[in-house]
C-alpha cells in the first residue's frame, strides 16, 4: 500500500518557508548569578565545592551533578588552567569558510573539575597542544557586563 | 510474567513563579531534590531517570531533554524524555510506570519542568510554531483563537452560561490560597470572573491560568522498595492516554472523546466499573475553567452537560462529595505546562497519604484520578492513584 | 513518507492499525520547524483515538520504550516510528547551537562542530588513534553503501580523499562528517507468544540500555563514550553477555563522525581502547572482516537521519539477522548489536542486543 | 505537603533585568525552513491561486476532507478523487479574540472560524478568519462566503483568501 499520486515533476516541487519568530531572555540561575557577578565586578572565578564529593565544579552549579548534594562552599579558582582539548574551526554558523579560523579549546581549571570552552588568543595556532598552561584574559572592567565573553580569551600562562 | 505494582513513594515541587531566577536545570534540581529527600532516597538509589516537558520553543532550547539531564538527576543514568504537549506531565508519571513496571528498574526518578519566561515578546507567541507551518500560521492562528472554539462548542451544546463555568475559577483560586507553591491564590466571585476583560469571547482573563516558571518530581518505586522504604506508599493502579488527529477542524470540539478512551484504558486497568463511585478525588486538567467541567465529564466523573450543575451544589468543593482540583489546579497555582501536570498527580498522592495540610480533603479518600490534556486539543493521560 | 513506511511495516507484520496496542514515535521539536511535533503523528500511522506518545530522543529510546511498555503486560503489540525532514531545515548549525547552554556555550557563537573537533583531537590524543584510521572508516562505510539499495551516499573513495577533503573543525575534515538524509522507519514490536505467532523470523530483543554523560561541555568525559560504555554494561547484563567480542556477530554504531565508530566500539568493549583504529586499518570490521561494523554503510553511508538513526541501525541488525540484508549480507550471523548516539552536543546513546535464535 | 512549606524557587521581575539587577543574555534564534508542501497541500496552495478550493475524497468512508490528504487517516487508504469545493459554507465554531500571536492586545478583535464548507462531509472544518460583521452578529450557524484576493495577488498561500463574510 502505498500512495497513489507523486509528485513527478520537479516544477511541481513545493516548499513553504518560514521561521520560529521568537526569541529569548535567559537569567543566569541562582549559581550563575553569583559566578557571573564576581566575573563581571572583580575578575575572580568560583567554583562551588560539593560537600559529599568533595569536588570543586567549574562553572559553579547549585548542586553536585553526582551525588546530588546541595554545593555550599565557594571557593576562588584562580585564573590559571590546562588545555584539555582544543580545535582550530575553519567554519562559521553559515557553514562558510571563516577566516581567520578560530582556535577554541576546553580549559580546565586548576585545581577544579572543568572550566571554560573558550577562545585562545596570543598564540600561533600550530604551536597548540594538549596540557598547555593557559590563563584567562579579562576585558577592562568598564567592558564587563556579565558574561562569558567578559574574559575575552585564554593565553599561554608565563612560566 | 504478570505487571509489576507501581507506587508512588515521594514528590516535591518548586514554587510556581511568572519569572524565576533559576535555570530550568535548577529548577528540576530543587523539584527533584525535595522528591528524593521526602522519600529519604540519594541520587545512587535511582535507576533510571524519566522527564517530562512540553515546548522547546518556550524557552528556546533545542533537545531540552538532554540540557535538563544533570539537574533531573540523569547523570551517567539511563534517561529519556518524552513530550505530549500539555499532557505531558501525567505521562510523566505513566513513562515512569513502564520503567517500574516492566520490571526493567526499581527505582524511577520522574521530573517535569517548564521555564516559559524566556520566550519574548511573550511565552503565546511560542504556540504560533504549534500550529500548521502552511495552513495556520500565515492566519496568525495562536491558543486565544482556537481554545475559546471549544468553549464556545461546548457552552452552547450544554447549555451553560459564563457564570456556570466561572465558578471553576473561584472554587480554585481559593483552594489554591492554601498551596504554598501557588502564584494565582485568590479570593473571588463569579462576578469578578464574568466582569473581567473578554480576552477572546467566550474567554474572560479570569477563565485563564497563567503561563508560569516551575517543575515538579516523584519518586516511582517497585513493590519490594516501596514496602521497605514507607507505610504509605501510593499504588499507580491504572494508566491510560490517547491522542486524536492532528486535523483538529475535523475533531468534535465540544466534547474530548480522546479524553474518554484515555480515561477507559485506565479504569479498566484498575478495574474500575463505576467512576463517579469508585473515584474520590480527582484533579482534572484545567488550563481554561471550561476544561475543568469538560474533563469532568469525559474522565465519566460526572454525566454530560450536568458538571456545572454538581459545580453549583459545591459536590466539587475540598469538603464537597467529589473534591476536583483540590490543589488549586493551574488556574490557582498557575500554569508551567509539564511541571503543571504533574503537580497533579503529586496532590493526589499527598491527599491520598493525608499529607496535604490545609488542603487536606475530609474523609480518607482511597482512590484518586490525574488527568492531562494536551498536544494541540488532541491528547489525553489519565493516572489512577490508590492508597 | 511516514504513512508509506509504517504501510509497509504492516504489510511486512500482516498486521492492520488496529491490531497495534500503542504506539511511539521518535523526534524533537526544533528539527521538525513544529512545537509538540508528536500532535501530527497519529495520522501517518494509522493510530486516530489510539494511545500514542512521542520520545523526544533517537528512536532507540522510543524503541525501548514501546518494548518497557510491552514487558508491564499491559500491552502486546507497539509500533516505533521515526522520521528525518533534514531537507527542510535550512540553518541546522542555528538549530543545533540551540541545543548548548545559552549562558555558557552559545555566545561564542561558533559552527557546532568545533564539539566534534575538539571531541575527536581528545580521543586521538588519548588513544593514540590517527587521522589516517579515521579516514579508513569513512572508506569502509562508503563502500559498504554501495550495496545498500536504501543508501544515499556511497561512493568508492581513497583514505587520501578524505584526508585531503577540506578541514571543518582540526583534526575533522569535511569528509569526516556523515551528511544528513531524509528518511522513514517503522518498526513493530510484540511480545513473545504473538511474536511467535505473526512472525516467521522474530527477531529478539534479548538486551537494552541507555545513558546519558553529564550534558555541560565542561565536565563531560571526552576521550571516552563513558554513555555508550554504561549503556552496553545493561544491555550486555540483561542479555547474559560476558564477552562481547566473542558472542557478537555484527554491531551497526553511530558513526556521525569517523571517529565516534571507533570510539564506540571501545566504549561497547568490542576491543580495547586505542585498538578499533587497528582492526579498521587491517580490515577486520569489513562485510566479511572478524566483526562486521556498519555493514548498512552507517550514517556516513546511508546519511544521518536525526532521531531516526537509531531506527536505521535496528532495522539493518534486524535485516542482516533475517538474512536479508541482500549483497551486503554478514555471513552466518546469530546475535547483533545495535547502538546510537544523539549526535552534537549531547551525550546520550542507546544500545540494544539483537538475536535470531 | 502543608501550606507552611518553604518551597525553592525565587521570583523575579522583568524590571529587575532591566535595570540590571539580575544579570541576562538574548538569543535570536535564526531557525529557518523550507516545509515541503507534499502532493496535496501543494495541489491545494496551486488551487487557492486560481481561486478555487480542493478537497479529497476517501474511496472507502466517502469522506469528503479539507485539507486534502493523500490517504483517510480513518481508513487508512490513499486516496485520489480530488474534489472541489464550493468557497462559502456554515460557520460551526468561532471566538472574538483581543489577542494577536505574540499577546499584544487588538482594538478590533479578530474573528477566527471553523467553517463548514458546502461539498465537504458534515463535521469537516476549515479554519479562516471571519469579516464584516460586527462581532455581535457572529453566531453558529452563519453562512459564509470566501472573500478573494485579487487573482493577480494570489500567490498560492492561505492567505488568498481574505476572509469569510457573511452571505
Amino acid at each position: 500500500m502505498s500512495l497513489l499520486e507523486r509528485i513527478s515533476k520537479n516544477i511541481q516541487l513545493r516548499s513553504w518557508e518560514g521561521e520560529f519568530p521568537v526569541q529569548y531572555l535567559y537569567t543566569f540561575g541562582v549559581a550563575g548569578e553569583r559566578f557571573f557577578r564576581q566575573i563581571k565586578e572583580n575578575a575572580k572565578i568560583l567554583g562551588a565545592r560539593c560537600p559529599q564529593c568533595q569536588i570543586t565544579f567549574v562553572p559553579p552549579s547549585l548542586y553536585c551533578e553526582r551525588c546530588f548534594e546541595r554545593t555550599e562552599d565557594w571557593v576562588e579558582v584562580g585564573h590559571k588552567g590546562e588545555v584539555y582539548t582544543f580545535t582550530v574551526c575553519y567554519r562559521g554558523m553559515d557553514g562558510l569558510p571563516k577566516n581567520p579560523p578560530s582556535v577554541l579549546a576546553l580549559v580546565k581549571m586548576l585545581g577544579a573539575e572543568g572550566g571554560f570552552v573558550h577562545r585562545i588568543g596570543e598564540i600561533d595556532p600550530q604551536e597548540i597542544k594538549i596540557g598547555m598552561k593557559v590563563e584567562a584574559v579579562f576585558k577592562p572592567q568598564a567592558q564587563r557586563k556579565g558574561s562569558i565573553l567578559d574574559i575575552q580569551y585564554f593565553r599561554p600562562a608565563e612560566k | 510474567m504478570g505487571m509489576r505494582k507501581v507506587a508512588v513513594v515521594g514528590a516535591g515541587m518548586t514554587r510556581f513563579v511568572r519569572r524565576a531566577l533559576e535555570t530550568p536545570k535548577e529548577l528540576a534540581y530543587e523539584a527533584a531534590k525535595m522528591a528524593l529527600d521526602s522519600c529519604e532516597l540519594k541520587l545512587k538509589d535511582v535507576d533510571g531517570v524519566v522527564v517530562g516537558s512540553a515546548v522547546d520553543a518556550f524557552d528556546g532550547f533545542h533537545m531540552k531533554g538532554e540540557y535538563l539531564s544533570d539537574g533531573a538527576g540523569g547523570w551517567r543514568k539511563p534517561f529519556i524524555r518524552h513530550s505530549v504537549g500539555g499532557a505531558t506531565g501525567v505521562f510523566s508519571c505513566i513513562h515512569g510506570w513502564m520503567h517500574v513496571a516492566s520490571g526493567l528498574f526499581d527505582v524511577c526518578l520522574v521530573l517535569a519542568e517548564e521555564k516559559m519566561s524566556p520566550c519574548q515578546p511573550h511565552p503565546q507567541g511560542a504556540f504560533l510554531t504549534v500550529y500548521d507551518a502552511i495552513l495556520e500560521r500565515p492566519l496568525g492562528l495562536n491558543l486565544t483563537w482556537i481554545v475559546p472554539q471549544e468553549m464556545n462548542l461546548y457552552m452552547i451544546r450544554n447549555g451553560y452560561r459564563s457564570e456556570d463555568v466561572a465558578r471553576v475559577a473561584v472554587k480554585n483560586k481559593r483552594n489554591a490560597l492554601d498551596h504554598p507553591a501557588a502564584m494565582m491564590g485568590e479570593e473571588l466571585t463569579v462576578q469578578d470572573v464574568v466582569n473581567s476583560e473578554v480576552i477572546s469571547w467566550p474567554v474572560h482573563r479570569l477563565d485563564i491560568s497563567g503561563t508560569a516558571d516551575g517543575a515538579t518530581a516523584v519518586v516511582l518505586a517497585s513493590e519490594e522498595v516501596a514496602k521497605r522504604i514507607t507505610n504509605k506508599p501510593v499504588w499507580v493502579d491504572g494508566v491510560g492516554y490517547n491522542l486524536d488527529t492532528w486535523y483538529w477542524t475535523s475533531r468534535d470540539l465540544a466534547y474530548p472523546v480522546y479524553v474518554e478512551k484515555a480515561a477507559r484504558m485506565a479504569y479498566e486497568m484498575a478495574g474500575i466499573k463505576e467512576p463517579q463511585k469508585e473515584i474520590h478525588i480527582a484533579e482534572p486538567y484545567d488550563p481554561f475553567t471550561f476544561k475543568e467541567l469538560q474533563n469532568l465529564e469525559a474522565l465519566l466523573l460526572a454525566d454530560q452537560g450536568k458538571a456545572a450543575q454538581l459545580l453549583a451544589e459545591r459536590v466539587f468543593d475540598r469538603d464537597g462529595r467529589m473534591p476536583v482540583c483540590p490543589s488549586g489546579g493551574l488556574l490557582g497555582v498557575g500554569n508551567p505546562i509539564a511541571a503543571a501536570a504533574l503537580m497533579k498527580v503529586a496532590e493526589v498522592f499527598w491527599q491520598l497519604r493525608g499529607e496535604a495540610g490545609k488542603r487536606q480533603v475530609p474523609g480518607n479518600p482511597k482512590t484518586g484520578l490525574a488527568q492531562a490534556w494536551g498536544d494541540m486539543m488532541q491528547a489525553g493521560t489519565v493516572v489512577i492513584l490508590k492508597i | 513518507m511516514l504513512y508509506e513506511a509504517a504501510s509497509k511495516a504492516y504489510q511486512n507484520a500482516g498486521l492492520e492499525p488496529k491490531d497495534i496496542d500503542g504506539f511511539v514515535n521518535a523526534g524533537e521539536d526544533w528539527t521538525e520547524g513544529h512545537s509538540i511535533a508528536d500532535e501530527i503523528t497519529p495520522d501517518q500511522l494509522g493510530a486516530v483515538k489510539r494511545p500514542v506518545f512521542t520520545v523526544n530522543g533517537d528512536a532507540m529510546q522510543a524503541l525501548i520504550s514501546a518494548a518497557m511498555h510491552i514487558l508491564t503486560g499491559q500491552m502486546n503489540i507497539c509500533l516505533v516510528a521515526s522520521y528525518s525532514k533534514a531537507s527542510n531545515i535550512k540553518s541546522l548549525a542555528n538549530i543545533t547551537v540551540m541545543a548548548m547552554d545559552p549562558v555558557f556555550n552559545r555566545p561564542l557563537e561558533e559552527n557546532p562542530y568545533f564539539i566534534a573537533g575538539l571531541e575527536m583531537n581528545r580521543y586521538l590524543y588519548e588513544t593514540g588513534t590517527t587521522r589516517e584510521q579515521c579516514a579508513q572508516v569513512v572508506v569502509k562505510n562508503k563502500k559498504n553503501a554501495l550495496w545498500n539499495p536504501s543508501a544515499g551516499h556511497g561512493i568508492s573513495l581513497s583514505k587520501e580523499q578524505v584526508l585531503d577533503s577540506p578541514m571543518i573543525s582540526y583534526p575533522l575534515s569535511s569528509l569526516d562528517i556523515s551528511p544528513h538524509s531524509d528518511g522513514a522507519i517503522v518498526i513493530i514490536l510484540a511480545a513473545a507468544e504473538r511474536a511467535k505467532a505473526l512472525c516467521q523470523k522474530p527477531i529478539w530483543i534479548e538486551g537494552m540500555g541507555w545513558c546519558s554523560d553529564s550534558p555541560s561541555l565542561e565536565k563531560r568525559a571526552w576521550g571516552e563514550a563513558v554513555y555508550t560504555q554504561i549503556a552496553a554494561e545493561m544491555a550486555y547484563k540483561m542479555a547474559g553477555i560476558s564477552y562481547p567480542r566473542k558472542e557478537i556477530d555484527l554491531a551497526e554504531v553511530s558513526d556521525e563522525f569517523s571517529y565516534k565508530e571507533l570510539q564506540h566500539l571501545e566504549a561497547l568493549k568490542l576491543c580495547r581502547k586505542g585498538e578499533a583504529g587497528f582492526l579498521v586499518e587491517e580490515g577486520a570490521l569489513g562485510i566479511s572482516g572478524e566483526l562486521a561494523v556498519n555493514p548498512s554503510g552507517g550514517c556516513l553511508g546511508v546519511g544521518s537521519l536525526l532521531d531516526a538513526t537509531g531506527a536505521q541501525k535496528v532495522l539493518e541488525v534486524a535485516l542482516q539477522l533475517r538474512g536479508e540484508a541482500g549483497q551486503r549480507q554478514v555471513p552466518n550471523a546469530g546475535v547483533g548489536l545495535a547502538q546510537s548516539w544523539r549526535g552534537i552536543p549531547t551525550t546520550s546513546g542507546a544500545v540494544l542486543i539483537l538475536s535470531n535464535r | 505537603m502543608d501550606k507552611s512549606v518553604q518551597l525553592k524557587g525565587t521570583a523575579i521581575r522583568e524590571s529587575d533585568i532591566k535595570e540590571g539587577k539580575v544579570l541576562s543574555t538574548q538569543w535570536v534564534p535564526k531557525a529557518q525552513y523550507a516545509w515541503d508542501t507534499g502532493v496535496a497541500i501543494g495541489r491545494f496552495l496551486e488551487e487557492l491561486k486560481g481561486g478555487k478550493i480542493i478537497g479529497m475524497k476517501c474511496a472507502r468512508c466517502r469522506r469528503i476532507m479539507i485539507p486534502p490528504r493523500m490517504f483517510c487517516e480513518l481508513c487508512y487508504q490513499p486516496c485520489r478523487e480530488w474534489v472541489y469545493l464550493q468557497d462559502w459554507g456554515t460557520v460551526r465554531s468561532f471566538c472574538v479574540s483581543h489577542l494577536r500571536w505574540d499577546a499584544s492586545r487588538m482594538k478590533d478583535p479578530f474573528l477566527p472560524s471553523v467553517i463548514e464548507l458546502e461539498g465537504s462531509t458534515k463535521g469537516m472544518g476549515f479554519f479562516h478568519l471571519t469579516g464584516e460583521i460586527d462581532p455581535k452578529d457572529m453566531k453558529i450557524g452563519l453562512k459564509v462566503k470566501a472573500v478573494w484576493k485579487d487573482a493577480r495577488e494570489r500567490t498560492g498561500a492561505i492567505t488568498d483568501i481574505r476572509y469569510f463574510k457573511p452571505v
